[in-house]
């Protein structure tokens, strides 16, 4: 290989490196090293000085390849290309030696530590001598957008889209769009009403012309890449021809048949089983629920195609299957609320009047099942006292140890409208820490402390109807000590609420492996950075917004959907995108059709040719893990930035003071 | 150049079975064009030279000469150092000379174990007085020298420079014609020869490429010897369970070993882009191991697919079988790491 | 199904209706036990609020014989009917585990008697877990032979067997179950009985009698608030307390409870049809004659739940895992 | 030699999991062995066992790989293909006489740094106990030729041949 002229320079970060690393020193012994045109040390490599260092040195000396060994790439390795690339040289002839985050920050052994940095920054130069120019790839972006779930940041990221011109298919699981926002009553810390900020947004979402909404639907199959996802969906049969339906009612109101509403109504109410979750559902058309209809269980009934005014019921209906083509996929499939069945010792499900935060909702939702009134489950008592336990799942190492982050806030709306709706009635609330950060919250919370409600900091031990102490007896007592004042305290209450907590969907994973990206422990989907990139996921072209990227209130959901439509529509305007073009390719010359790497490719990239008895490598697929690369045993895959010479030279350089060069040993 | 102005050939044996010389056989009626071009100078197995005679030669004397076998001994580094210096044409020829081949898997383990197999633990060994190989020793006529065995197995190209390989063990008629006639065009014709140091004889693809044996996506729960299964005939083995070596080997043989339903075993060595067989064989095979998905605990997916890893006995000596002299490590580590090394 | 066998103390003396009746029911379950040889006492819950390290060697003793005797077969699972004993031996086996030191300290005390305990080597389970767990209701089920259709039951767990918290424990640790679908699968009624794993005062009643005296009526109003015709017990403690003390609460608070409480074991001699005799009853002090009379009467259908009002708000659904 | 033997080591991190949580240990000062020297790959899944055998065969004592935890890789379930090759790998290795303790997996995830840090520190006492590989030297027995074991000897002579 011909002589490549290297320019390397060593990065002081101030004392941040020079405190620990000789860094004169790693520059003068790499001034030596085979290659190496200059090698100077400087201050700041990252300021706009250093970086004239290193244009005027390939612009000057003629460098073919540069190396800095500063902090970790995944700071500067972006400002370093960029010095390379106004300078006129390919950024991928640019490599870093990370001598800050892995080396002067993690030891205080200057020996060592300057040692340390001389292997770092020969393995880069070894390295760099190897590597070729690359220029980006480009990617057409298909305009349209797949949304996935319809609540209130799919709804927003939705509108957003397609008030600029886009085309959005919006998919929802449920019967109508509207999600959990559609339950609530009213939002803190305003109070205003959730149904009337939430309906006219799903009615625009539901009429929009660059909308298609497809609710009661659900993705089957996810291929492609960004830019050119294809979206395969099951359009469940609702038994009802939408053409002819006009979403009279009568249908539901001739259903002889009652069951108890488990999802719209949080299991508090009934609903028929033709039936719209909701009046304002958008769309408007009813679906039949086939496990309860009498149609579907003994083949009798038909009331609500006998009295269809329009002959919209077809009870032959079936699934439907769509095929369609995006550029990009939102997803905000949003959270499920903890199950407070998991807490034995709070007796929710045995002790009646113990109610979830989301029954406590449609309870004081005039449109909920007892019309806004507060009432114990015999449906006609009022409550004289309410507890309401903090942190239900939330704060506890038993459940999940993350803050459920809203409930705070609930909780002290629940507390404000049992005041408003029964005077007289006390409110205590068991919480651990009153958290209330947002604009207006802690002035919401205050609001609360005048209004009177008892507040007890302690997680509460156990909910019981044991009686024990006079006064006690018929009520539910909530035991819990009180942190304030020491000591245990027994509070006798009518109604307890219990604020449970968010938790990612129960079938999160399944879609974070159908849509091929991350997600964490606890089932929320993983973003690109959690600091500098929460919209976007590991998988280029798929974003998240939401709830389903962890606990989020409305306004934070809202934001969230509204900087991934940003994102995306970012993306469409640009027509093209230019990608990393650190991909792998397979030499067909020399492929022998073994079709070992066909298995390895988790984004389907590797396609495998019959009749030419060879693998390729669908580059726009590839996301350049190298893991085919790795795989192949005839060495024939490439993978381009990471190669086998760069690799192996890099293990060469690394190691070049405990390296004796094999040779030819005589006799033994 | 011989007197009878004919190119000079000489083959000989250092470590080896023998097989290379019947492979020269074997290429039938062309033997003949063979003894036609050639003057036959050293070929201990056909014809009666002794080595001083080789030594005799001028240097460069010998046009072409085929060496097979490792270099076991020092009598084989010896004639590898006299062979090269009056050879123009130094061919490695067969897997021994090129990797190691079977010899080199006694590098798995010491010289010392080697010898007490071969001379004392042998069931068909009767050696009552335990009496092991000297190195020298007395004898009424004066004393009597006998090679060094070696402490390790090493390729031709360990010891002297090598113009090219021949791999195989044996390597294929066909091939062996093939590169002969390359030599002899050059030879009488002046026709130019391949680069120094290339593989010749051989292809830059792998065995899958000749093997007829139909191929899908691989994916294994097992792995099986061959006395545990019977192939399901027309069926890549390795999808079978069979560790097959010919994705990671270079063709030439024709796959001759797959189509009688025996796994490859890797004779013709790696693939030009691979630096070491065993390496890559494993990287491959144990990539398409169809067990463990990441949804399981870290502790079950670990236990599911170690499994699978305990139905394959004997990686190394299957992966190396052929290439354990040439591959990077060359030999197992017996006495580093405070003597905690595994091989015995 | 064989396991070693470590009765302690109580079920030599007070608690003898559990030993009893523990070994009458064994065999129709299929359980054989080998008692362990040479056993000592495992310090019952005072020892251990004294000094650790000595009340751990005298609880680890057993474990190493455990361990040493390698009870024939029994994949040396060492069964404890006591909670209190269940308890030591498993805290000792865990927190042996946990420090080094402790295992240290603990093995140079039993070196003294040519023992040593390799903690994790005995499995120590409590009674009421093998007969849930191994046996299983279904088996369990195929033996009732006489049901104990009427009789209203409140499972008592106490504070023992399900704690503490950092351990792994064979049944919820806030809200047990085990015991009341046994009871009910031997044809009971099991009544709701939300402090069934709370404490009845342990030896508090030694100590201070008025702090134990109140735990013992809080747990018997509950159950009488119930309705409870008896309370089961899995714990010879609490039996005793239950049983021994309730003439004194009702004497110190004015109540007159007249609760019969019994072993599960026995519950399950009974449903068996094992004579009453073989079972150890009338060794209580609250007589159970007259609630055991109670039984065989067919089942009352279900003590009509009242239907719920129209007005009334649907409870919510318990599914599989209520 | 009495100075104690600071043993190299060569550490393949993933860029997306492994690597992060280097440089999070490294921001969060947290400080472990210098002893490990880091090459970056996209996924552990590029790790191509000849890397590993390289960086051993040039002098390397041991060698970390480390990854995302499974279920967490970005390129899905590049990290599993890594734990198939590695297990294998050891069991092969293990045949050649390196110690299992030598070549170690590690799942750190981005915000793992101290358990990155912890690994690598102890695996530098683990090897540090093993001593040095330096396989060219020691194993093929080039330079000192310590490679040799004793010649044959006490071994009775022959008498004819």
């Amino acid at each position: 290989m011909n002589k490549e002229k290297v320019g390397v320079y060593v990065c002081h970060c101030g004392t941040n490196i020079a405190g620990v690393v000789d860094v004169e020193d790693v520059a003068t012994w790499a001034g030596e090293q085979d290659n190496v045109e200059i090698a100077r040390d400087y201050k700041f490599m990252c300021s706009s000085l250093g970086q004239d260092l290193i244009e005027d040195d390939i612009k000057e000396k003629g460098l073919t390849r540069v190396v800095v060994a500063a902090c970790s790439p995944h700071m500067h390795e972006k400002t370093f290309r960029g010095a390379c690339e106004r300078a006129g040289l390919n950024p991928f002839l640019f490599e870093m030696a990370n001598i800050r985050e892995h080396n002067s920050w993690a030891t205080n052994d200057k020996v060592a530590a300057t040692q340390k940095a001389k292997a770092l920054v020969n393995a880069a130069v070894e390295r760099v001598v190897f590597q070729v120019p690359l220029e980006k790839l480009p990617i057409e972006i298909n305009p349209n957008t797949l949304i996935v779930g319809g609540g209130i940041s799919g709804i927003t990221a939705a509108l957003e889209l397609a008030d600029a011109g886009n085309h959005v298919y919006l998919v929802e699981r449920e019967p109508s769009i509207g999600g959990h926002m559609a339950q609530l009553d009213k939002t803190f810390p305003t109070l205003d009403c959730s149904a009337c900020i939430l309906t006219p947004k799903m009615v625009d979402a539901g009429q929009h012309p660059n909308i298609t909404l497809l609710s009661y639907s659900e993705i089957e199959e996810v291929d492609g890449y960004l830019g050119n996802f294809t979206i395969t969906v099951r359009k469940k049969a609702r038994c009802v021809i939408e053409e002819d339906c006009t979403g009279c009612g009568i249908c539901e109101e001739k259903c002889p048949i009652k069951v108890v509403d488990d999802v719209f109504e949080a299991g508090l109410g009934y609903r028929k089983v033709i039936y719209r979750p909701f009046p304002q559902a958008v769309p408007k058309y009813p679906v039949i629920d086939k496990e309860n209809c009498t149609y579907f269980l003994r083949g009798k009934c038909k009331a609500c195609q006998i009295f269809c005014p329009t002959e919209a019921i077809d009870f032959e209906q079936e699934d439907e299957i769509l095929k369609f083509q995006v550029g990009n996929i939102i997803l905000t499939t949003g959270f499920d609320l903890f199950d407070a069945r998991r807490i034995p010792q709070y007796g929710y499900g045995r002790l009646a009047n113990v109610f979830t935060s989301l029954e406590f909702e449609r309870m004081v939702n005039a449109a909920g099942p007892t019309g806004g009134n507060i009432f114990m489950r015999d449906g006609v008592t009022e409550p004289q006292s309410v507890a309401i336990i903090h942190c239900v799942g939330s704060r506890d190492k038993n459940y999940n140890e993350y803050c459920s982050k809203v409930c705070c806030m609930y909780s002290l709306k629940f507390a404000h409208l049992v005041h408003e709706r029964l005077p007289g009635a006390d409110v205590y609330n068991f919480y651990i820490d009153m958290r209330t950060p947002g604009k207006g919250y802690e002035e919401f919370y205050h609001r609360l402390l005048e209004e009177g409600t008892h507040f007890i900091r302690g997680r509460a031990a156990e909910v019981t109807d044991a009686a024990r102490l006079p006064g006690e007896e018929g009520k539910l007592i909530v035991q819990a000590e009180d942190t304030l004042i020491g000591k245990q305290r027994r509070i006798p209450v009518d109604m307890v609420l219990l604020s449970a907590g968010i938790e990612a969907r129960g079938d999160s994973k399944e879609i974070s492996q159908l849509f091929r990206m991350g997600c964490d422990f606890d089932g929320f989907f993983t973003e690109r950075h959690p600091k500098l990139d929460p919209v976007a996921t590991m998988t280029e072209g798929i974003y998240i917004a939401g709830a389903c990227q962890g606990p989020k209130d409305i306004p934070d959901s809202v934001a969230q959907a509204a900087a991934a439509a940003a994102r995306v529509a970012g993306l469409i305007t640009q027509g093209t995108v230019m990608m990393e073009p650190v991909r792998a390719s397979i030499n067909e010359e020399a492929c022998s059709g073994c079709r070992i790497c066909n298995t390895m490719c988790p984004y389907n990239a590797i396609v495998f040719h019959e009749d030419r008895n060879v693998s390729e490598v669908i580059t726009a697929l590839c996301q350049g893990c190298g893991t085919c690369v790795a795989a192949c045993p005839s060495g024939i895959i490439t993978g381009a930035h990471f190669t086998n010479d760069q690799i192996v030279s890099e293990i060469e350089g690394i190691l070049w003071d405990v390296r004796s060069e094999p040779e030819l040993v005589p006799g033994d | 150049m011989a007197d009878s102005g004919k190119p000079t050939l000489a083959m000989y044996w250092a470590s080896s079975c023998g097989g290379c010389e019947i492979s020269v056989l074997n290429i039938h009626d062309k033997i003949l064009v063979v003894d036609e071009v050639f003057d036959i100078v050293f070929f201990p197995c056909i014809a009666d030279f002794k080595t001083k005679d080789v030594k005799g030669y001028p240097d460069g004397y010998i046009d072409v000469c085929l060496f097979n076998g490792a270099i076991r001994n020092s009598e084989n580094e010896e004639m590898a150092h006299l062979l090269r210096q009056k050879s123009k044409v130094l061919v490695a020829y067969g897997s021994c000379s090129y990797e190691g081949c079977i010899p080199a898997l006694s590098n798995l383990t010491t010289k010392q174990a080697t010898l007490d197999t071969v001379f004392l633990e042998n069931p068909s060994i009767d050696n009552p007085d335990k009496i092991l190989p000297q190195t020298s020793y007395k004898v009424p006529e004066g004393e009597l020298d006998i090679p060094v065995f070696y402490h390790t197995v090493k390729s031709l190209d360990q010891v002297v420079d090598v113009d090219y390989y021949l791999p195989g063990c044996p390597p294929e008629p066909p091939q062996i014609w093939a590169v002969l006639e390359v030599i002899v065009s050059a030879l009488l014709e002046g026709a130019p020869l391949p680069p120094k140091g290339s593989i010749v004889g051989a292809r830059d693809v792998a065995v899958c490429e000749e093997c007829p044996l139909e191929k899908h996506e691989k994916s294994i729960t097992r792995f099986y010897r061959p006395h545990e299964i019977t192939p399901d005939p027309g069926l890549c083995l390795l999808e079978q369970g069979i560790v097959c070596m010919g994705i990671a080997t270079r063709a030439g043989c024709g796959a001759l070993c797959p189509q009688v339903g025996i796994g490859c075993r890797g004779c013709y060595g790696p693939l030009g882009d691979v630096e070491d067989q065993g390496a890559k064989m494993l990287s491959a095979i144990a990539s398409v191991i169809g067990v463990g998905d990441p949804s399981m605990e870290e502790d079950e997916l670990e236990r599911e697919i170690q499994a699978v890893v305990d139905t394959l006995p004997d990686p190394a000596g299957t992966f190396y079988r052929f290439s354990m002299a040439h591959s990077l490590l060359r030999r197992a580590n017996v006495n580093g790491g405070n003597g905690k090394g595994e091989a015995k | 199904m064989k396991y070693g066998y470590y009765p302690g103390c109580s079920l030599e003396r007070n608690a003898i209706a559990y030993h009893q009746s523990a070994m009458a029911v064994a065999g129709p379950m299929g359980i054989e036990f080998d008692e362990l040889d040479d056993w000592n006492c495992c310090g019952a819950t005072e020892y251990i609020s004294i000094d650790l390290l000595p009340a751990y060697a005298l609880i680890s003793r057993n474990l190493a014989l455990a361990a040493q005797q390698e009870l024939e077969g029994n994949g040396n699972q060492l069964v404890a009917p006591c909670s209190a004993c269940f308890l030591n031996l498993k805290k000792a086996d865990h927190y042996m585990a946990e420090s080094p030191e402790l295992s240290e300290n603990v093995n140079s005390a039993l070196a003294a008697g040519n023992l040593h305990y390799e903690p994790g080597t005995v499995s120590v389970r409590h009674l009421l877990d093998i007969v849930v767990d191994d046996v299983g209701f279904n088996a369990i089920a195929e033996k009732v032979t006489n049901p104990l259709y009427n009789l209203r039951i409140a499972p008592y767990y106490g504070c023992m067997i399900v704690r503490p918290g950092n351990m792994k424990s064979f049944d919820d640790q806030e809200y047990p179950t085990s015991l009341d679908e046994l009871m009910s699968t031997l044809g009971a009624e099991v009544v709701d009985f939300p402090l069934k794993a709370h404490c009845c005062g342990g030896h508090m009643t030694q100590i201070s009698e008025s702090v134990a005296l109140e735990l013992i009526r809080r747990l018997l109003k509950n159950a009488s608030d119930y309705d409870a015709d008896m309370i089961v017990t899995v714990c010879p403690m609490c039996q005793l307390n239950l049983d021994a003390y309730q003439d004194a609460v009702n004497k110190k608070f004015g109540t007159n409870y007249n609760i019969p409480i019994l072993y599960f074991t026995q519950m399950i001699g009974l449903a068996f049809g094992i004579s009453p005799d073989d079972l150890g009853f009338g060794k209580e002090i609250v007589d159970a004659g007259p609630a055991l009379a109670k039984i065989g009467a067919e089942p009352s259908p279900k003590a009509k739940e009242k239907r719920p009002s129209k007005e009334a708000l649907p409870m919510p659904s318990m599914g599989e895992d209520g | 030699m009495n100075e104690q033997f600071e043993p190299v080591i060569v550490g393949f991190l993933c860029n997306w999991c492994s690597y992060r949580a280097a440089d999070l240990a490294g921001t969060a000062r947290i400080k472990y062995a210098p002893n490990m020297r880091t090459i970056r790959v996209m996924c552990s899944g590029r790790v191509d066992p000849q890397f590993v055998i390289k960086a051993l065969r040039e002098g390397a004592d041991g060698v970390m790989i480390a990854g995302c935890h499974p279920g967490e890789c970005h390129y899905v379930e590049g990290n599993i293909k890594t734990l198939r090759r590695f297990l294998l790998l050891k069991k092969m290795l293990k045949q050649l006489g390196v110690e299992d303790e030598r070549i170690q997996l590690v799942w750190a995830s981005a915000s793992e740094g101290t358990i990155l840090a912890d690994a690598v520190d102890r695996m530098t006492e683990q090897v540090r106990e093993l001593g040095p590989l330096n396989w060219q030297n020691t194993v093929l027995g080039g330079g000192n030729g310590q490679g040799q074991p004793a010649p044959i000897e006490n071994s009775p002579v022959a008498e004819e041949v």
